[in-house]
């Protein structure tokens, strides 16, 4: 992902702001790393450039 | 099942590619509707292939387009048929949208809006996140009046809303969106073939697959935000 | 040259049923996107021979239609086609409607809004009648894209704004109206002769009309009132 | 005209209401008479039952 989506980006559950922790980058790609929300402390993975942002108890069903 | 679970084997069978293909018939003319400017923001929800960002990026200018979807593959999918760093995918759900309010110009949405579980909240959702102006273009093949689409329920084990025009009508307004337009639009492009070769697997008669294409089509909302 | 003037010859001479006949191959089809509710008011400005608030009567019941003209002879022709009391006709300028603030549910126009001598004041007009969230479907066969409708106005001593499609959006927002969307609306009916029957008294080849009728078609702005 | 469009029409010129003087009737028809404006005093004729609200500067032209 591009970082400036942060911009718009937010927690999907308190719609409070998300910032970007552990980032990993491919040039300006951020490949790696997690949305955390800066409210309840919800911790959102970076898989594959693509962030993960399902409420928590849908993306459980996720195999890790 | 689940979104996931349901869609990321669509995904990775490659369904991504042919629905994008047949929905394009419809969604081309829709999207030839949006008033998207050069810079604005598009949000595709639902995206599959991400075929309709794509095309908003290169026929509008669009300044960022994302797609969300609830199934990890397609995202993926969508993410590996671009690298125009404008474009970005999420994996997110219809009933809680991770974008801030007034964050998002326009929104986009074909053949996905009737699978969130909640659809009057997220008309909500939509509405939120729309800045005043903006507009949501929804579009569906199944609804109540395209009666050739109501089967498609038993193929599938999420539950779908199957609205008829006036419910879109009445619920967009519900969630406080005004309504701009509604239209079918039909799909001139997919082959129906001769007489002689109905029934086929699919359909009874020619009739009603004239009917399902060339009249029904695609049914199009289009709300704007206040 | 007034619109009075050029416009009651028009009505005089039939030319309002003409009108109609070759109008409702695009009008049709954007009327028929309109969100009208039972019950509703709509305003038609430049109405013609009033066909457009006719049928919105008929197919959406629409509670009050008026047309508003500024030939009146057009009116009094399109009061005569009609024994519907819900319909009613208006002598009038679009340069100062005589209508109330917020009382008008959507407004149409049909290939007559560029005749307005001062079209943003007429745009300011129309978002004050409008209520909030009313519509205002405008469609013109006369703009810049349209290069073979240019040369109307050598046929008429009323000054014509030919706007391009962004114009139209901007003049739009400029008078505080959401854009919601914009389109051609092809006519495919008019008959197109054979190719041997090229050059005709009004088209040197075919192709240039083609490229009028199935191509450009009309252009169709709907604007939304916050 | 039908006396309901009275809710909507106002003043072309000032956009205050109007009061209908001097109706003909036709049953429940208006066929003539005049719209006056409460404001500014303008008087619009009706005529052939159709209200003539053009601004009193364009109606000028319209031979009698
Ligand atoms: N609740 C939900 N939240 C997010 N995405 C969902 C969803 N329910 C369904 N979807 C997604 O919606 C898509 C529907 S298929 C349509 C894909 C694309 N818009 C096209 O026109 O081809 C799938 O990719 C599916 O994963
Ligand atoms: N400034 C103005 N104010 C009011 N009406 C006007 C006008 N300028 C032009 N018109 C009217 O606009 C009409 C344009 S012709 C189009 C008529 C009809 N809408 C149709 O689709 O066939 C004429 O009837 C003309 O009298």
């Amino acid at each position: 992902m591009n970082e400036s989506l942060l911009e718009i980006l937010c927690c999907p559950l308190d719609k409070h702001d998300l910032e970007l922790e552990d980032a990993e980058y491919d040039d300006d790609e951020v490949v790696a790393g997690d949305l955390v929300c800066t409210e309840c402390g919800e911790r959102y993975p970076i898989d594959d450039g693509i962030p993960n942002l399902l409420p928590p108890d849908m993306r459980e069903e996720t195999p890790a | 099942m689940s979104v996931r679970e349901e869609f990321d084997e669509w995904a990775t069978s490659g369904r991504d590619k042919g629905m994008e293909e047949r929905h394009w018939h419809t969604a081309k003319h829709a999207l030839a509707r949006m008033p998207v400017e050069p810079g604005d923001t598009v949000l595709d929800l639902g995206c599959g292939s991400g075929y309709a960002g794509r095309a908003l990026r290169d026929t509008n200018d669009a300044g960022r387009v994302y797609g969300l979807d609830g199934a990890p593959e397609m995202a993926h999918n969508a993410a590996d048929y671009t690298e125009d760093d404008r474009v970005g995918y999420v994996v997110g759900d219809f009933g809680s949208l991770p974008f801030a309010d007034d964050s998002i110009d326009h929104v986009w949405s074909m053949e996905a809006f009737y699978y969130a579980s909640d659809p009057h909240h997220t008309l909500e959702e939509i509405a939120r996140v729309l800045r005043s102006g903006g507009t949501f273009y929804c579009a569906v093949n199944y609804y109540e009046e395209n009666v050739h689409s109501h089967e498609w329920q038993e193929f599938i084990d999420i539950e779908m809303t199957r609205w008829d025009r006036e419910q879109y009508r009445e619920a967009f307004r519900r969630a406080g969106l005004h309504v701009a337009e509604q239209d079918n639009i039909p799909d001139r492009e997919i082959t129906i073939p001769s007489e002689a070769e109905f029934p086929t697997d699919e359909w009874d008669t020619r009739d009603a697959m004239v009917e399902r294409y060339r009249e029904y089509g695609t049914l199009l909302t289009v709300g704007v935000a206040p």
